[in-house]
């Protein structure tokens, strides 16, 4: 196991942006948990590597998506992001395509992590 | 002929696969919300078939910043072009 | 022609709402009429008139109140999904000897036999889900 | 086309019974249109073939379930039950499964219903 | 143990608050403790005080407040996504300046930290989803 | 161990594969609400790999009519060893 203390949180999000409140409710959840000195760790499975495509644009009534969000986490210092290596596969993506590093992880990798945190929460 | 909207990814929901199946020959299936995922060129596999009468919601992709990494065989349409696919549909099916 | 919205998800929780709301504003835009936003399962939360959203995101609710004030597009809500879902106007909410109310017009409480009307007597119509 | 007139309404139902209420509010929405004397064909596919299934009880909390309603079709005079053949396959579900005789039919017949009904509704 | 519950999911769309519930009555019955039930995204529906559902199903806004009195249960609604679905207490009917509200007592308001909070504070913490 | 919840049908939905991606080799899986229509024989397949860990919970299998016809490899439970799964797992994530 990489960590010898467990973290505190592991906040799993599966949904893209704009399609459902799911990946803000769930950053939300993380942000604030971050505010409280926690640890924290987001792990972006399956549609949830849609979430970190650059270049996405506020909704077409003005709604504001993610994308901002996704830019304060290093300002809460949450900075272990993972995402599903399978998944940027199936979906075509590269590391060049994605607005922030994330270190993109095997599935016997996955299956360690919640293991290796308090509370595991997915959105 | 009969326009089809679907809204949910191809790698989250496999309710693609109804509106594949209740489609006619001559049907049109757009894409919209987190569907429009299924433009990109990988995920196009899902909708084989259908060349020519597969479309994807412009404001969709490019809230996602997914406009420029489409396949070429999607057709693009804003949501004006959505209504009129809805004119020129005899009606309209919604799959979600 | 004449075009009727079916919408079956609550607001906020899933794109469906907003989508509805900018196909409303744009077939209007085309010269067509929308007779009827028809709303059921958890679409009936577009009602909810204490709704307070903040304030930098869409409020739906007052927009779809607008948009009927504007163009008078009936906004009709299936009153068996409404009152399970804490819905009410002020008639029902006396019917079920409640105080307070959380659904006002232009929203209007209607059974589910209107969607059918308006399904077969509309040109057109679309269906918005989650 | 088998029909020579369109019918009215066709209701696809595509969930189970009891995990959420889409199967219920697509019966209801059928019951109604049958009432206004509407000609309605139910079209069961996916797991909404389970709605089929015979011996349902009602949920632990006293839930009603679907069952009862899907008894009163009849009395509704709604006689034109199509189920997805692949889908019974899939499950594993036979003819003596089910509580209701309903026609299973295939892909290809399918495709033609929503085009031969003047409206369709999707549960 | 002491337990905590996370109800993600609205009543009578989904099974979930069913679930929820069976699971409450269920653990207490095992002698362990419930101390929160924590509503978030559309179960914060579950607090809607107007809920009239018909006689002959489960009325989960009820069953939800007789657990609390019973055993002592908290019931914290999230704020943020509650005041977007128009569930409103007194005081922030108030601060909207909205006439009337949608929630009560024993449901309480509050903030997303209150889950975190639980959650790692109680020794099991179950989620509910749609 | 753990404990991990699945609520929907692996017919409908591809959340099954996020669930057993992130389950460890001791982990067990508990099928509820339309999930349970996975521990009929047919749809097994999808849960391979799980033998001696897989459970389905009772009271949903029975109002669903499926409770005599789950392949005899999945173990089923009743609420009262719901909580009991989760008395003995760490902890419980689910899947929906």
């Amino acid at each position: 196991m990489s960590h010898a203390k467990p973290r505190d949180l592991l906040v799993i999000l599966r949904r893209g942006p704009h399609g459902s409140s799911q990946l803000r409710e769930g950053l939300d959840t993380a942000l604030v948990a971050a505010a409280f000195g926690r640890t924290v760790t987001l792990l972006f499975m399956g549609e949830g590597v849609t979430a970190l495509v650059a270049d996405q644009k506020a909704g077409p009534l003005g709604q504001k998506g993610t994308a901002a969000t996704l830019e304060m986490l290093e300002m809460y210092d949450i900075d272990r992001l993972l995402v599903e290596a399978s998944a940027l596969e199936q979906f075509g993506l590269g590391e060049e395509d994605l607005m922030l590093e994330a270190t993109a992880v095997s599935q016997a990798s996955i299956a360690l992590e919640p293991a290796s945190h308090r509370l595991v929460l997915v959105f | 002929m009969l326009l089809h909207t679907l809204n949910r990814s191809p790698a989250t929901s496999r309710v693609y696969q109804q509106a594949l199946a209740a489609m006619g020959p001559e049907d049109r299936l757009l894409l919209v919300e987190d569907a429009v995922q299924g433009a990109l060129p990988k995920l196009m596999r899902y909708f084989t078939g259908l060349e020519g009468r597969l479309f994807a919601l412009r404001e969709d992709l490019v809230a996602r910043g997914l406009e420029g990494q489409c396949d070429p065989s999607v057709q693009i349409v804003d949501v004006d072009g959505f209504v009129l696919l809805t004119e020129e549909a005899e009606k309209t099916v919604s799959w979600y | 022609m004449r075009y009727a919205i079916l919408l079956l998800a609550a607001p906020y929780t899933n794109q469906a709402s907003h989508s509805a709301l900018r196909f409303a504003r744009t077939l209007l835009a085309r010269g067509h009429q929308l007779e009827t936003v028809f709303f059921y399962q958890e679409g009936v939360q577009n009602a909810a008139r204490l709704a307070s959203p903040p304030q930098d995101e869409p409020h739906l609710v007052d927009a779809w109140s607008a948009l009927s004030r504007e163009h008078g597009t009936a906004l009709q809500v299936c009153i068996a999904a409404a009152l399970r879902r804490g819905l009410l106007d002020e008639r029902e909410a006396a019917r079920h000897g409640k105080q307070g109310y959380s659904v006002e017009p232009p929203f209007e409480l209607t059974g589910l036999g209107q969607l059918i009307d308006i399904g077969l007597r509309c040109d057109r119509l679309i269906t918005f889900a989650p």
